[in-house]
């Protein structure tokens, strides 16, 4: 431990006598009794090096870490594609019911109807909001969600004996996982250019649809935040040559009750319950990745999906509003299961906490959010002429538009070329000022990209002063920002060292290097 | 929902800002033949207080594990999480974070990942762990696609991978989804009448290029012959063992006895049953599946002023950087529920968790003795050792057995007529370190009960 | 309990290094003779999970407010308190945290008392709040005993005030305890027919050193009549109003009709009713009191770089500096609690107050006409304006009727007669914002049924 | 707002549209009707000017204040006199529960059985670890405690006739709140001076004592941490002189299982739930100040206490233990009410759930406490010989002896006079190193007094890294010292100007100097 200003608890230091840690009731049997019970040749001999620690030293350590950590709850948290929108506490609360948090999947449907009937609920309202005609919330993550969604359209291709249909089609301006997706399900990628401005360019879809096309995988808005306006001649395209149309939801915050994959000509969409409905995913999750699907892809989707029947006289109370709620079989043609249990239920949970809150008016949600990035767009792009004159040079819009959507990207290549500030030197010194950086180098399209999501939930005042702290880092000196992070609690972190040694775990006695 | 909002009523001020006029000219792009024209068919919006007395009253409804003796385990435990660890967890600063692109700010969640790295690898005794998998059946599934890619340049039976019969129908249903785009064929390896894995069919797995198995298994048997799989199986063939992680605390870590990967549910370190999700995998394993595994890792590093730092790192293997070519599509995982959990193993200390496997080997123990004594009621292994989990075959159908225990007040197992035809007539008791002598009495008496009611 | 003591199993090493060799040896000072021998006849010590599952079987027992209609307020609100204020005000280094006598690591709780001040000086319009009193009826008595010092100098009527006769008899054994030593006379303010004070009386009043009184009365009435209490009174004589903090969304602020001091139960905003406690006392006033008012306060500076900065003042009137001429005794007050109740002020904002305040309000109104329409009960004060309390008489012992509601799973209010014996055919029926007409007619229908069965 | 560096949040900065705030139900009547109930001439004008923020708004800003505040949780918090232990989250945990968080206190007895059944507990398991007859959990701090049971010492005397008996002695060390609370009774106060070594001066004491002695209160270990030896003799002296012996149990935490207060000859005490029993007080409270009292002084406790009769067959089911619990009212001597309740009834849970874990053996609690102490104050003053190079001076022991109990003071007094860095200068510099300061000047009687309390909830790892800080500490640069705090979020703090300029809330508009 180094004080007096850096200081580092490390959670192996904690080296109590043997025998502390947590106070547990005795087992219901003689020890000894119970050691006989396990096989001599397999009983463990020497217990795992974990740390020997009170829970008062347990408590300290993870606050000390948390204080190291940033979140939404520590600052605007601008990451492009991610919807890192304020995460409303009363679904924590709920979750810790235990209604959700005791209860086992494999329960018969008579001790779940509380469930059944938020997961039907949910089913419906996706369903409703995406125009699709079913939802299965088995999948937890997007990119579950994907693989989930292109496994039954290899499927159907399948049952109709189109098995030669082995490409999926990607804009290169698309997500990592949709091609990694597509390839997971043996799918051959083939990635086709955007156009000029960032949009989709339907010639090159032209040429690279054929006989051999199981589907493209496409988000809208894109991930430029732009509004694809051809998306129902590109999803015409599609279709005629026979193949399917996949919606990446990562993107539907910008849309809900606007329009919906459906009216845009989609078989097949996910959603991300952890970005759009906010369950919290620290650290990098949980997620909840549900999908939803037209009608002629519905009976491959994972099994069961929650339904609900007219109770009867003879079924019990149930959740009290006349329908009894069951596990729905898919039948033969489902790919079965995509995880073991019914999903990330909590996630879902929560999801539905939040969703509630909007109710018919969701779209209210997406208008903000749009309001949102397009007035952060405007105002850093339009600063007042004292602010102009200060800044050594604008970034270049990631597109050239007049309307962005719920996010837009910014490039910083008129910055490197002018005095070799790159984008990720940008977002080092956003740091500096409080700021979670805004996605970097995504989309691999716009140079020297800053992609920016401000969300619904960010206020006014704090898209204004983004802006002001924004115009102040592209009129600092150089050097200052090339060499950023300063006020941090590491300074630049050192990250092909990292993947050069691996030092993948803690070596046992003390920390490396103090 | 006002409340969520920091814009309401500010709407037509920023509009103004950028020169318009009403919220329908931000969605002006948006094709008018696309447009929703009616609003959406959903309820009305709700405050704080609606939805909260709304998701009482309805999850409510729902009958708890904690409500009532319950014997329902099957991969997923009915544990007890010390309080501190959701309330640690869901600090602001962990709770609303993302994946930890920007090391700088992020240096808490990443230490702590790192340590869960090593508490993972101290756990099953191999050098390497990812911050978590989907689940334990996804965990298993990418071990396999990840042996594949490693071993089946050199393997024998090329794309070729053994399972344990005893893999349930739910877990090989996600193995079967995540190995058919790689084109893997899955064979089977059975189990003696004991429930132990037949070694001799074990032996044509030889130069394919992994095996599956589980340990224990899940009919709850500890099977000492898999210590001698390794030798069997031979350097290029991958072993890839799933584990119930609390039974680690008395059992041999599988890193010990020739594992390359562990896989397993982290679930009983961290969060409760919660309905199946959000819960954790654990995937570890040797070096030489090092670039080939799934999902993200935390290296320690240093910063330019020389102090330690943490960062992400071999992230050239994932999807955001090698996109068609990546490991795996993993993206968003399940690292705050993996912080739960490694909230809950630090807490416990080694002789914790040497306490908590003792307790659930007790409460095995306990309850088989119990219900073995009940007349016409047989354990279906009844030479072996188990943990956890036991079978059992009662005279009549199992779903009968468990409707009569249920409407006595107890939740009595899973029919394992479920998972395999065969067994309609059997049940798999699962306990845990929370099952008591009234929970075994309750169990006992109801199965008693219903033999009386059956057979006369 | 070793989970709680870090040094468990280290003792020998720390004795050691001490030079002793037991943990006696430490101990030793205690005299032999007072030396407790035999251990604590106290049960064998428990885990978490042990304690945890008694408790709930235990609390588990009582029967909540929220599990039926209820109609019990007086004093207390059966509130609902929004997610977000236990989780940030439970977050560590607040919960953690004393008096902030260090300023320097202290901003945080400082800054948030200094902004709870201001959120009182701006609900009861004075220009001085202190950071919270033990509860509603301390804050009253320390504002008497504040009111004696500043006026007793100049009062013609010396070391007498006058307190309404409607101050329930709790509070006014607070008041008494807390007087007796500074040798107060206490002398009472009658009311008329329809609860309100009779302004005539308390024009004897005048020369004292305070009126206390309570607005809504403790019978739920809105006096208009005490806005012209301070002119009768006149300056000398301290105006001290007793408030229902959530009242004020829609009544005018006792600062804005000549109240000296406002004192009042802070629990409304940020716990729950808690079995009552803990809660905090607001306690505000004008500048005049500022130098004898009891409790902290937070001021705002500027540290030595001229950073903005805050730190506790005023602690000369303190104890631990004045000691015996302190102005009050109080050390530990009720920080955390208005810390809640911050947050929840703040999230409320001015116009949310206004629907708290007109919810209740609606609530009283909807109960009040459904209640007098039952035959046989009346009003106790007709004519009068109630916010969440009013007096019905019923025809037969209030207790009897509260045990027949009770039995029908309703709690019908307060018998009367436990304050006052005339009124032991009275109940106080107390509504909040969460009051449902469902509610409302469960107490309706459960009160007839007891006077279909009393009156026959 | 300021950023890059220093930036403030301020509450009343957010300024949403009117109606913004937190969603409520609609009232169950129409406002114009409900408006027609508030009396015209009372009804409110213009509504108070509290901040309009959403939910996302007010997270962030209460979690960048917690960030500006130090905790148990954020690092050691050697407080003398305080007990800063670390509070077991369970008991938050349990305080959430409908049972205790929903339940008003007006409620008939059958609703309360549980809450009844852990007050009894408590009252018996605080009478039995104290030698008392009776307790009372009614008063909310400790202070309250003192108070509360002056009044029942002074209601006594009154009853027997000596009404005359109108002073209360007090050692010089006494904390404040002991004259503060005896002097509310209307007390006059006899402070008497400390013997040389800081315990109790028999002779003074002899001296003081008298037919207008009404009590006397101590606490013991005294304030400096020493365990009062003679304090049975003070105990005859006192009673024979006809007045009653008071022990403020602040220092509680050394003694359980030892000894207690009734071996010791006292009257009557307070508990300090807050500090012995681990009940968090953030900020400075709440509290929990229960007292217990001899047979004699029970008749005047406030009232109404728990009590328990076997259950009879008509009494409903209860906890289940046997028992019917109940309110005993306390009679006519009762003194009657100090808090309008039954105290801080979640505070009492929470030192239930805190005790329980112990049980019979509450005694390791007080053992490790005193270990902890001793080995704490050792390790200061007996630095290995290099450390002790370094060092400008040691500090003086604050009192001279072998042997302290669950804390110990030490004088910064010689290194003021070495080279004017004082007591205030060395906790200040303290804060540097991520500490908490130790209670400063107090007991008075202790030049530059820095009192320390490590309680049995710190590591020795802690512990060493702490003295090895302070050897540190006494080793710098005294200009270092007497300018510190340097690493803290604010600097030092002018506490003049805040009492000279009294501002004593937010002004409205923007946050002063900004
Ligand atoms: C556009 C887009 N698609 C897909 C995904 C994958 O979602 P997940 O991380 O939930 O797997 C993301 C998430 O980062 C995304 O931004
Ligand atoms: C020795 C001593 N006595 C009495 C008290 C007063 O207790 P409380 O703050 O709970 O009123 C304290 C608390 O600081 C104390 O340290």
């Amino acid at each position: 431990m180094d004080r007096g200003g850096v200081w580092l608890s490390d959670i192996f230091s904690f080296r109590g006598a043997p025998g502390t840690g947590w106070s547990q009731p005795s087992p219901i049997l003689e020890e000894s009794e119970v050691r006989k019970s396990i096989p001599d040749g397999i009983s463990r001999k020497s217990l795992p090096g974990w740390p020997r620690a009170s829970e008062p030293e347990i408590v300290r350590h993870y606050t000390w870490l948390s204080n190291r950590n940033f979140g939404i709850d520590t600052g605007f948290y601008p990451l492009g594609s991610c919807t890192m929108k304020h995460n409303p506490r009363l679904n924590e609360r709920i979750v810790q019911l235990p209604g959700i948090d005791r209860i086992h999947p494999l329960q018969p449907e008579s001790h779940l109807q509380g469930l059944l009937s938020i997961f039907f609920e949910m089913q419906e309202m996706l369903a409703e909001c995406s125009g699709m005609d079913s939802v299965t919330l088995q999948p937890v993550a997007g990119a579950q969600g994907e693989f989930t969604a292109i496994r039954c359209i290899q499927e159907y291709h399948k049952s109709n004996g189109e098995e030669n249909r082995d490409k999926v089609i990607v804009p290169d301006s698309a997500h990592g996982t949709n091609p990694a997706s597509a390839s997971m399900c043996g799918y051959d990628i083939v990635e086709i250019p955007s156009a000029e401005g960032g949009c989709l360019d339907l010639d090159a879809l032209r040429a690279a649809v054929g006989d051999d096309t199981a589907a493209m995988m496409i988000t809208n808005p894109s991930t430029l935040g732009l509004f694809e306006v051809e998306i129902t001649e590109a999803a015409r395209i599609v279709h005629e040559a026979g193949g399917q149309m996949y919606y990446d939801g990562a993107n539907f915050n910008a849309i809900i009750g606007k329009t919906d994959p459906g009216r845009m000509g989609f078989d097949a969409v996910h959603y991300n319950l952890h970005k759009t409905f906010s369950q919290p995913h620290g650290g990098g999750g949980p997620g909840s990745g549900p999908i939803g699907v037209r009608e002629h892809l519905s009976r491959f989707l994972p099994t069961p999906v929650a339904a609900r029947k007219v109770r009867e006289p003879e079924d019990p109370e149930g959740v009290g509003d006349g329908f009894w709620y069951f596990w729905e079989d898919v039948g033969q043609s489902s790919i079965g299961k995509v995880q073991q249990w019914h999903g990330n239920a909590g996630a879902v949970v929560r999801a539905w906490a939040f969703y509630r809150r909007y109710g018919r008016e969701l779209e209210l949600m997406s208008e903000h959010a749009v309001l949102n990035s397009n007035y952060l767009r405007h105002i850093i792009m339009n600063p007042d002429k004292e602010t102009a004159e200060g800044i050594h040079c604008m970034p270049a819009e990631g597109a050239e538009t007049e309307l962005v959507m719920h996010e837009f990207t910014l490039s910083m290549a008129p910055l490197k070329e002018l005095n070799g500030v790159t984008g990720k030197d940008v977002a080092k010194r956003l740091l500096d000022y409080g700021y979670m950086s805004p996605t970097l180098y995504f989309p691999q399209i716009v140079p020297e990209c800053l992609m920016i999501e401000p969300t619904e939930t960010e206020s006014k005042e704090v898209l204004d002063q983004f802006a002001s702290d924004l115009h102040s880092v592209l009129s600092e000196d150089p050097e200052t920002v090339t060499s950023a992070p300063h006020t941090t609690i590491v300074k630049r972190v050192d990250e092909v060292w990292a993947a050069r040694n691996l030092v993948l775990r803690h070596p046992g006695g003390d920390f490396p290097g103090q | 929902m006002v409340d969520q909002l920091p814009n309401a009523g500010r709407e037509h001020e920023m509009l103004e800002a950028m020169g318009m006029s009403s919220m329908d000219d931000l969605f002006s792009n948006i094709p008018v033949g696309i447009r929703r024209a009616e609003p959406l068919p959903l309820p009305d919006p709700q405050s704080e207080e609606e939805i909260w007395a709304d998701a009482q009253r309805i999850l409510g409804s729902n009958v708890s594990l904690d409500d009532r003796p319950s014997f329902l385990s099957a991969g997923l435990s009915r544990n007890f999480v010390p309080s501190v660890v959701g309330m640690l967890a869901t600090r602001g600063e962990f709770l609303t974070s993302y994946t930890p692109y920007q090391p700088e700010v992020s240096q808490g969640m990443l230490q702590a990942m790192w340590e869960f790295q090593t508490m993972i690898c101290e756990l099953v005794d191999l050098p390497i762990s990812n911050v978590s998998m989907y689940d334990a059946s996804t965990a298993a599934a990418e071990a396999i696609t990840c042996a594949v890619r490693v071993n089946n340049r050199k393997a024998l039976q090329k794309d070729i991978v053994y399972i344990s019969s005893l893999v349930p129908p739910h877990r090989m249903s996600v193995i079967r989804n995540y190995t058919i785009g790689a084109g893997i064929e899955i064979r089977t390896i059975e189990h003696d009448d004991s429930g132990n894995l037949l070694l001799s069919s074990a032996e044509s797995a030889t130069g394919s290029c992994a095996v599956y198995v589980e340990q224990p298994n899940s009919l709850g048997i500890v099977d000492i012959g898999l210590t001698e799989l390794k030798s069997i199986i031979g350097d290029e063939t991958s072993l890839i063992v799933g584990i119930d992680a609390v039974s680690l605390g008395v059992l041999e870590p599988p890193g010990k006895w020739g594992a390359d990967m562990v896989v397993g549910e982290g679930q009983p370190f961290g969060i409760g049953p919660t309905f199946g999700g959000p819960i954790y995998g654990i995937f570890a394993c040797s070096e030489k599946y090092l670039r080939q595994m799934p999902g993200r890792v935390v290296g320690q590093s240093w910063d330019t002023e020389g102090s330690l730092a943490f960062t992400l790192t071999l992230s050239t293997r994932e999807q955001h950087i090698r996109r068609h070519r990546a490991t795996s599509n993993i993206c968003s995982n399940e690292t705050l529920i993996a912080l739960m959990g490694a909230i809950h193993m630090s807490l416990l200390g080694p002789e914790g968790l040497e306490r908590l496997a003792l307790r659930v080997a007790a409460s095995t123990e306990a309850t088989k003795r119990s219900i073995s004594r009940i007349n016409s009621v047989e354990l279906v292994n009844p030479e072996s050792s188990n943990f956890r989990e036991f079978a059992i075959r009662v005279p009549g159908s199992a779903s009968d057995a468990l409707l009569h225990l249920d409407s006595n007040g107890v939740i009595g197992g899973l029919d394992l007529g479920m998972w395999w035809e065969g067994m309609s007539d059997c049940i798999l008791v699962g306990v845990d370190e929370r099952t008591s002598e009234d929970d075994i009495a309750a169990l006992h008496d109801g199965l008693r009960g219903w033999i009386e009611e059956v057979c006369g």
